[in-house]
C-alpha cells in the first residue's frame, strides 16, 4: 500500500516536472503552433543563470529565489530573439520551424559548452530543499522531498498564473484573439506581430523557469534540454494542442504512469511501455484529450 | 504536354554537375594527403621531423561533459613530451578528431586519423560501445589504439593498450573492500549499456561466492536523469550498501534523488566506480560527502609525480580545474608509449608491441607497469571517500599494482562469466 | 452520360455542442433542376451541405437517387455520384489544369493505371476543359489561375468526376460581372444534363439564373418556390428586410462565419 | 519532340550520375573516402524516400531511423550469425548472453534469403501497420512528426535495454564479412561501394517513376488539400500509406546496405538525433526534388565530416547556421535556388518594364 501511494507521489512529482517543461511549449506550440526544438535550451538557459547568479549571491536560499525572474526573463528575451530573427519568417510553415530551430538548439549548445566548458555545473540547493517531509510514519515511513514540493508548487503558481494571465489582462484577450482569428484580430486593430512576439516572450521565460527548477533534482550542462524536448512535445500532443487543461492533466498521467509500470519493470520497459501508450492513445483520440472543435476543414 | 515535367529533367541534369561538385570536393580533401593507398596496412607517416598521433574523444554530444578533460589532459602530455625533445627526436603533432558521441563516427574518425593523417598511434574513446565501434577498425588496420578508461574486462585485442583499470583492479578491490567492513547486501544501479551490465554479472558472481546478497538490480537508459523509482526502490530494499555503475548525466540526478529520499553516506553508502574528481565538481559535495569511489588514482594521490601533474594541468587550463583518474591514464598512456617507441626505436606499431612488455613509468598514481600479455597495465586499486571540499581522500589502497587480469582466469567464482 | 438524380433530405438535423445549426429540414431538389439555396449568415446552409458530403455527422435522412448517404464516409459519398466546390476555391495550386482535371476523372483507376505515366488527354477531361472555357490554359499550374478561372476548374473537375447532383458554395463570391454572367451561363448548360444546388448570397446572380430556391433561416426551411414565389412571401421579406443590401456588400468578407 | 528531348535529357543526367559514381569517384577518391561517400549514399537512399513521403505528400516523416534500424539490424543479424559460424553463437551474446542457443527470432536470420527480403519487407510491413492506424484516423501535421519521433525513440530504448540479444547500446559490431566475401579486403570494400551506388540509382529511377505516374500527381494533390481529395472520391489514406510504405522500404534498404560499407548498426543510427538528420539532408537540399533531395542529403553528410574534420571543436557552429540559412531562407532547398533567383531577375526586368511603360 505505501509502495502504491509512495509511486503514486512520485508520479505526480514526475508529472510536475514534466508540467513545468511543458508549460512553455503550451503557448508556443500550443496556442502558436511553433514546433520550437530550441526550447529545451532555453531550459538549459534557465539552469545557467541559477549557476551564474550564485556565484555572485552566495544564499543558496535567495539566489535560487532571484534566479526564477531572471531566468524568465533571460529565457524570455532568448526566445523574443529567435521569434524577431526567425519564427516569425516560418508561421505558416510549421514543420520548416522544427527543422530550423533544431540548427538553433545545436548552435546554443555549442555556446553553453563554451562559455561554461564541457562538463556540467554545480548549483547548491539550499538546505530547506534538500531534506524530505514524511507522510506516513511507522516502519516503511513515506517521505516527499522538498526539492520535489517546491517544483510542485512552483508548477501549480506557472498554471495558475498563466491561466490568470489568459483570462484576464488585456494581453491574454489579445492572444487569444490571434490564435483564435489572426486575421480578424489584425483588422480590429491588434498587432499580430506584438502579441507573437509577446507570446514567445511568456513561452520560452516559462522554459527558463523550469530550468531553474531542474537545477534542483538533475544535471546541469550542455545537452540537458534534449534530454527533456521530446517528452515535452508529447506532453502537449497527447493534452491536446491548445488546451492547457489537456497539458495538465496529461503530465500528471504519464508521470504517474511512468512511476508505477517502472516500479514493476525497469526504467526503459516503462519509457517504451509509456511511448507506446502513448501512440495507441492518438489512435483513439487522434487530436489529443482535448480538441478544439471548429468547422474548419484542416 | 510535359512542359511541367521538363523543368525537372532540366533539374536533374543540373543535379548531375552538382554532384560531380561534391566528389570532385570530397577528391579535394583527400588530396592532402597524397598517396590513395590501397595497401591494407596503412603506414604512419613518420618522415618528416614530426610524427603524428590522432586524439579521438567526444567533444559535442552527451559524452562531451567526460571527454573534453581527458583530451585536454592527452594534450598536455604532448606538450611535456615535445618541450623535453620529442619522441626518437620528433615532435608530437596532434590531430584531434570529434567521436561526437556517436559510434559509427568514432568508427569514422579513427579510420580517418589512421588512412588520411597515417597517425603512429590514436588516443581516446570512452565509452566501451565507442571502443567497440572502432575496434576492428585498429585491428585491420594493424594501429594502435591506447584506451584510457576503465572498463568492463572480458576483452584484448592486439591493437588495444587498455591503461585504464580492468575488473580485477577496480570492482574486485570495491567488492572486497565493502566484504571488510561488512557491508553484505547490496542494491546495484547502473546505466545500460556494456560495461555496468558486465560489472553486475562480475558482481553477482563474486557475491554468490563470498556470501553476499544482491537485492536488486535497476539499469537507466544512458542521459536519463529521472531516477525518484529507482531511489525509491533502493531505499525500500534496506540494502547494506549500493553499488554504482551509472554514466555521466544519470549521476547527478541519482543523487540529487538519493539524498531527497533521505539516504546518506552513513545509512547506505555508495560505492561509484565511475565517479571522479571532475563528476564530483558537477553533482556537489553537498550531496556526495562521505560517499565511496573506487578508482587507481585521485587528485589527493600522494607522490612527487603527482604534484608535477596536478600542478602543471592546472597551469594549463586553471586552477579550479581538477585531475581525476581518466585523465590520468590519458596522460599516462602518450607517456608510455613514447617509453614503448623509444625502447623498440621504432614508431611501427608491430615493433612497439613487441616493445611493450616490462616498459614502466612513474605516473601520478604510482609506478605502473606493462603486461605485454594482455597489453593492460598494473596498476594500484584505490578506495576514496568524497570529502565536504569535493575532493576525495583515499581510505584504502591495494598496496601494490594489482596485475591485470581481463579475464578473471585467477578467480574461481568468476569460472562461468566468459 | 448517367441520368442526373434528385436530393430527397427528410428531417435533417445536425447540432454542435449543443447548437442545433440544421433543425429538421426537408428539401426535395428534382432531378436536373437549378437550385439556389439561400438565406442569411447562419442560417444552416454550409452545414447542410457538409451534412450532405459526410462531413459532419447528422440525423434524419438523405436520400440520394434513392439510396440512403447519412453514414457513409466522405470518399463513398462522393463516389455514388455526389461533387462539392467550397467557398473558397481548393484546387491544387501546384497541379496543372491538366493535371487537376485528370485527377478527378480517375477516381475508378486501377493500381496500373495509377503506376503509369498520363500519356494522353483522357475524353471527359478533353470534354470538360471545353466546357470551362480553360482548354487553353491546360498547362498552366492551377495557382496561376485568375479567380475566376479556378471557380471553373472546380466546377470542371466535378464534371469530369460526371457527379449527377452539384452542390456549389458561392460559385461566383469576389468574381466580375462579366465572370457571373459567364458562370451562370455555364451553370445553366450544366443543369441539362445534371442536378445543381447553389448555395449563393448574391441577390442578382440568383434572380437572373435560379430554377428554384430554398430559403433557409435559424436552420430550418422558410420558404420554397419559383424566384417570384419566394420574393413574394412574407417571411421571407421579414427576414430579409435591411439584409438583403448587406449581404450583397459584405458577402466576401464573412465568408468564414 | 520535346518529349523525345526530355527523355534524352533524363537518361543523359543518369548516365552522367552513372559515370560519376562508378568510374570518376572510385578513381578520384582514397579508399577511406570512398567508403565515406558509400556512407553518404546511404543517407541518400533514405532521403529519396523522404522526398516522396515528404516532399510529394507531405509527410514529415521524422522517425526514418525506426526503418534504417529495422533494415540495418535484419541485415547485421544475418552477417553476425554467418561470421560466427554454423553451430556458433554472435560473439556479443557469449560475452554479454545467458543463452546457450540463438534466441528463436534470431533464427530465420541465419537464412541469408530470409534477411536479405526482411531488410525491406520488414520495415515496410511495420510502416503498413502503423501507417494503416495512423492515416485512418488522420494523425498529420504536427501530430504525425512527433507520433514518428516518440515511435522511433521507443525502438532505440528497447534495442539498448537488450543487451544478450541486440547488443544493446554497442549495437551489433565487428562485422567480418558480406554473404561470403570478406569485407577486410579492399576490392570487397570497393563491391560494396559499387552495390550501393546502383541502389541509389535504381531508388531514384523508382521514385521518378512514381512521381511522374498518376500516383504521384495525385500523391501532390492529398499533399495540397487532402479533404479535397476525398471529395473527388480517393482514400488519401491510402495515398499517404503507399508513399510512406515505399520510404520505409527504402530506409530499410539504405541501412542493409550501411551495414556492410560501415560495419555496425547501433542504436545511435535510429533514435531521434539521427532520424532528424535524415529529414535535414533532403530538407536542405530541396525536399520537392528528388535531385534536391539526394544531392541535400549527400552534401548535409559530406559537411558534416569536412566540418569536423576541420573544426573539431567548432563545427556544430557551422552545421546549425547551414541548417538555419538553408531552411528559413530558402524554403525549397538549394534546389529552388535557381527558381528563385530567376523570379528575382524577372520582377526586376518587370519592374524595369512597367517604369518605362510609366515613363512613356
Amino acid at each position: 500500500m505505501t509502495v502504491i501511494l509512495g509511486q503514486t507521489f512520485t508520479g505526480i512529482s514526475i508529472g510536475a516536472v514534466l508540467l513545468l517543461i511543458a508549460l512553455g511549449l503550451s503557448l508556443t506550440f500550443g496556442q502558436m503552433n511553433v514546433i520550437n526544438m530550441a526550447h529545451g535550451e532555453f531550459i538549459m538557459a534557465g539552469a545557467y543563470t541559477t549557476y551564474v547568479l550564485q556565484k555572485s549571491i552566495s544564499g543558496a536560499g535567495i539566489s535560487l529565489l532571484v534566479a526564477l525572474p531572471v531566468a524568465f526573463i533571460v529565457s524570455g528575451a532568448l526566445g523574443a530573439l529567435l521569434e524577431w530573427l526567425l519564427i516569425r519568417r516560418l508561421y505558416l510553415r510549421p514543420l520548416d520551424t522544427l527543422l530550423v530551430t533544431w540548427g538553433v538548439s545545436l548552435m546554443l549548445q555549442q555556446l553553453a559548452r563554451d562559455i561554461f566548458g564541457a562538463p556540467n555545473v554545480q548549483t547548491r540547493a539550499p538546505d530547506w530543499l534538500t531534506g524530505n517531509v514524511t507522510l506516513i510514519g511507522g516502519a516503511d515511513p513515506l517521505t516527499v522531498a522538498n526539492s520535489r514540493l517546491f517544483i510542485l508548487g512552483l508548477a501549480v503558481a506557472a498554471v495558475v498564473a498563466l491561466t490568470l494571465t489568459l483570462r484576464l489582462t488585456p494581453l491574454g484577450r489579445r492572444i487569444r484573439a490571434v490564435v483564435q482569428n489572426r486575421d480578424l484580430a489584425e483588422v480590429s486593430g491588434i498587432s499580430t506581430a506584438r502579441v507573437d512576439r509577446t507570446a514567445f516572450f511568456l513561452g520560452s521565460g516559462l522554459a527558463g523557469i523550469a530550468g531553474v527548477a531542474l537545477t534542483l533534482v538533475g544535471p546541469i550542462g550542455p545537452t540537458m534540454g534534449t534530454n527533456v524536448i521530446i517528452d515535452a512535445f508529447l506532453v502537449i500532443v497527447v493534452g491536446g494542442i491548445g488546451q492547457l487543461k489537456g497539458t495538465v492533466i496529461v503530465a500528471f498521467v504519464l508521470g504517474v504512469l511512468q512511476s508505477v509500470l517502472e516500479y514493476s519493470t525497469t526504467l526503459s520497459v516503462a519509457k517504451v511501455l509509456v511511448l507506446v501508450a502513448i501512440v495507441a492513445f492518438l489512435q483513439w483520440r487522434p487530436q489529443g484529450l482535448y480538441t478544439l472543435r471548429t468547422r474548419s476543414l484542416v | 504536354m510535359s512542359s511541367g515535367s521538363s523543368i525537372l529533367r532540366r533539374r536533374f541534369l543540373v543535379g548531375g554537375a552538382a554532384l560531380a561538385a561534391v566528389v570532385a570536393l570530397s577528391a579535394c580533401g583527400a588530396k592532402t594527403d597524397a598517396a590513395g593507398s590501397s595497401d591494407k596496412a596503412a603506414k604512419a607517416d613518420v618522415s618528416g621531423d614530426t610524427v603524428k598521433v590522432g586524439l579521438l574523444n567526444s567533444l559535442s554530444g552527451t559524452m562531451a561533459i567526460s571527454e573534453v578533460t581527458v583530451r585536454d589532459s592527452l594534450k598536455l602530455a604532448i606538450d611535456e613530451i615535445n618541450a623535453s625533445g620529442g619522441v626518437l627526436g620528433k615532435k608530437i603533432q596532434p590531430i584531434s578528431e570529434d567521436g561526437a558521441s556517436d559510434w559509427p563516427t568514432f568508427a569514422e574518425k579513427a579510420q580517418k586519423l589512421i588512412q588520411e593523417d597515417r597517425v603512429a598511434a590514436t588516443f581516446g574513446c570512452w565509452t566501451s560501445a565507442s571502443r567497440k565501434a572502432v575496434k576492428p577498425v585498429f585491428e585491420k588496420n594493424k594501429s594502435l589504439l591506447f584506451y584510457p578508461v576503465q572498463y568492463e574486462g572480458l576483452e584484448q585485442s592486439p591493437y588495444i593498450f587498455y591503461t585504464g583499470a580492468t575488473t580485477n583492479q577496480q570492482i574486485v578491490p570495491a567488492l572486497d573492500y565493502l566484504k571488510s567492513k561488512g557491508l553484505k547486501k547490496l542494491y546495484l544501479v547502473g546505466s545500460d549499456y556494456v560495461f555496468p551490465r558486465t560489472a553486475n554479472k562480475i558482481i553477482q558472481a563474486y557475491a554468490k561466492a563470498n556470501g553476499m546478497t544482491i537485492l536488486g538490480e535497476d539499469y537507466a537508459p544512458l542521459g536519463s536523469t529521472e531516477f525518484s523509482t529507482i531511489a525509491n526502490k533502493v531505499k525500500a530494499s534496506k540494502a547494506d550498501a549500493v553499488f554504482n555503475t551509472l554514466n555521466g548525466d544519470s549521476n547527478v540526478a541519482f543523487f540529487k534523488e538519493y539524498k531527497s529520499a533521505g539516504l546518506t553516506a552513513k545509512s547506505m553508502p555508495v560505492v561509484s566506480v565511475s565517479i571522479a574528481e571532475e563528476e564530483v565538481k558537477s553533482i556537489g559535495s553537498q550531496y556526495l560527502a562521505g560517499q565511496l569511489t573506487a578508482w587507481n588514482y585521485y587528485q589527493t594521490t600522494a607522490g612527487a609525480a603527482n604534484e608535477k601533474f596536478v600542478k602543471a594541468y592546472k597551469a594549463k587550463y586553471g586552477a579550479d580545474k581538477p585531475t581525476s583518474d581518466p585523465m590520468e591514464a590519458a596522460y599516462t598512456s602518450v607517456h608510455l608509449w613514447k617509453a614503448m617507441v623509444e625502447k623498440a626505436g621504432s614508431f611501427d606499431p608491430e615493433k612497439v608491441k613487441a616493445a611493450s612488455d616490462g616498459i614502466t613509468f612513474e605516473a601520478p598514481e604510482g609506478k605502473v607497469t606493462v603486461d605485454g600479455a594482455t597489453q593492460h597495465i598494473h596498476k594500484t586499486a584505490r578506495i576514496g571517500e568524497i570529502g565536504t571540499d569535493g575532493l576525495i581522500k583515499e581510505v584504502w589502497d591495494s598496496g601494490k599494482p594489482v596485475e591485470p587480469d581481463p579475464y578473471l582466469k585467477g578467480y574461481s567464482w568468476a569460472s562461468g562469466l566468459s | 452520360m448517367s441520368e442526373p438524380a434528385g436530393l430527397e433530405i427528410h428531417q435533417l438535423r445536425v447540432s454542435f455542442d449543443g447548437f442545433t445549426a440544421v433543425d429538421g429540414v426537408d428539401l426535395d431538389v428534382r432531378p436536373g433542376d437549378l437550385r439556389f439555396l439561400i438565406g442569411p449568415n447562419g442560417a444552416g446552409k454550409t452545414t447542410l451541405v457538409d451534412a450532405v458530403t459526410g462531413l459532419v455527422k447528422a440525423e434524419g435522412s438523405v436520400r440520394f437517387g434513392g439510396a440512403e448517404l447519412l453514414g457513409r464516409s466522405v470518399h463513398r459519398i462522393a463516389r455514388s455520384g455526389i461533387g462539392r466546390t467550397f467557398q473558397t476555391a481548393t484546387v491544387f495550386e501546384e497541379l496543372t489544369v491538366l493535371q487537376n482535371l485528370d485527377i478527378a476523372a480517375g477516381a475508378g483507376r486501377s493500381v496500373w493505371t495509377m503506376l503509369r505515366r498520363r500519356n494522353d488527354v483522357p475524353e471527359p477531361v478533353a470534354r470538360a476543359l471545353e466546357t470551362i472555357g480553360l482548354t487553353k490554359l491546360a498547362g498552366s499550374p492551377a495557382g496561376t489561375l485568375a479567380h475566376g478561372q479556378k471557380q471553373w476548374l472546380e466546377i470542371g473537375m466535378l464534371l469530369v468526376q460526371d457527379v449527377r447532383l452539384l452542390l456549389l458554395d458561392e460559385p461566383v463570391a469576389g468574381m466580375s460581372h462579366d465572370e457571373r454572367q459567364a458562370t451562370g451561363e455555364l451553370l445553366e448548360r450544366i443543369s441539362a444534363e445534371r442536378t445543381v444546388v447553389v448555395i449563393e448570397h448574391d441577390m442578382d446572380f440568383m434572380r437572373s439564373f435560379a430554377r428554384s430556391v430554398s430559403v433557409l433561416h435559424a436552420g430550418r426551411l422558410l420558404s420554397e418556390g419559383t424566384v417570384a414565389e419566394v420574393q413574394a412571401d412574407p417571411k421571407v421579406q421579414e427576414v430579409y428586410l435591411g439584409h438583403a443590401a448587406a449581404e450583397t456588400v459584405t458577402g466576401v468578407a464573412v465568408q468564414e462565419a | 519532340m520535346t518529349l523525345l528531348h526530355g527523355r534524352a535529357r533524363t537518361w543523359a543526367g543518369f548516365a552522367g550520375a552513372a559515370v560519376l559514381l562508378f568510374a570518376l569517384a572510385p578513381l578520384a577518391l582514397t579508399d577511406f573516402r570512398l567508403g565515406l561517400l558509400a556512407k553518404y549514399l546511404c543517407t541518400a537512399m533514405v532521403a529519396v524516400g523522404i522526398c516522396l513521403a515528404w516532399g510529394r505528400g507531405g509527410l514529415l516523416t521524422l522517425g526514418q531511423g525506426l526503418f534504417f534500424g529495422l533494415g540495418g539490424y535484419a541485415m547485421a543479424m544475418h552477417l553476425k550469425i554467418a561470421d560466427a559460424g554454423p553451430g556458433n553463437l554472435p560473439d556479443f551474446m557469449q560475452l554479454y548472453g545467458t543463452a546457450t542457443e540463438l534466441p528463436w527470432w534470431w533464427r530465420p536470420f541465419a537464412n541469408p534469403a530470409f534477411a536479405l527480403a526482411a531488410t525491406v519487407l520488414l520495415p515496410m510491413a511495420v510502416a503498413a501497420l502503423l501507417g494503416s492506424f495512423i492515416f485512418r484516423r488522420r494523425v498529420k501535421g504536427a501530430y504525425f512528426a512527433i507520433l514518428s519521433q516518440a515511435l522511433a525513440a521507443a525502438f532505440a530504448i528497447w534495442l539498448i535495454g537488450q543487451q544478450a540479444t541486440t547488443g544493446g547500446t554497442n549495437g551489433l559490431t565487428d562485422i567480418q564479412g558480406f554473404f561470403g566475401y570478406d569485407l577486410d579486403d579492399p576490392v570487397n570494400q570497393r563491391t560494396v561501394y559499387f552495390v550501393i551506388a546502383a541502389a541509389l540509382l535504381l531508388l531514384i529511377a523508382l521514385a521518378r517513376q512514381l512521381i511522374h505516374s498518376r500516383y504521384g500527381e495525385l500523391l501532390v494533390a492529398v499533399r495540397d488539400s487532402e479533404e479535397r481529395v476525398r471529395f473527388l472520391g480517393y482514400d488519401p489514406a491510402k495515398v499517404k500509406l503507399v508513399a510512406y510504405v515505399v520510404a520505409a522500404g527504402m530506409a530499410g534498404l539504405a541501412g542493409a546496405l550501411f551495414v556492410p560499407a560501415v560495419g555496425i548498426i547501433s542504436p545511435a543510427m535510429i533514435g531521434i538525433v539521427p532520424s532528424i538528420e535524415f529529414v535535414i539532408g533532403a530538407a536542405v537540399g530541396g525536399r520537392a526534388s528528388l535531385v534536391g533531395a539526394v544531392l541535400g542529403a549527400i552534401g548535409v553528410a559530406w559537411a558534416k565530416t569536412a566540418l569536423s574534420e576541420e573544426f573539431p571543436a567548432a563545427w556544430t557552429y557551422f552545421q546549425g547556421l547551414l541548417f538555419i540559412v538553408a531552411l528559413a531562407f530558402l524554403p525549397g532547398g538549394l534546389a529552388s535556388l535557381g527558381g528563385v533567383l530567376r523570379r528575382r531577375r524577372d520582377r526586376q526586368r518587370k519592374a524595369a518594364v512597367v517604369a518605362v511603360g510609366e515613363a512613356a
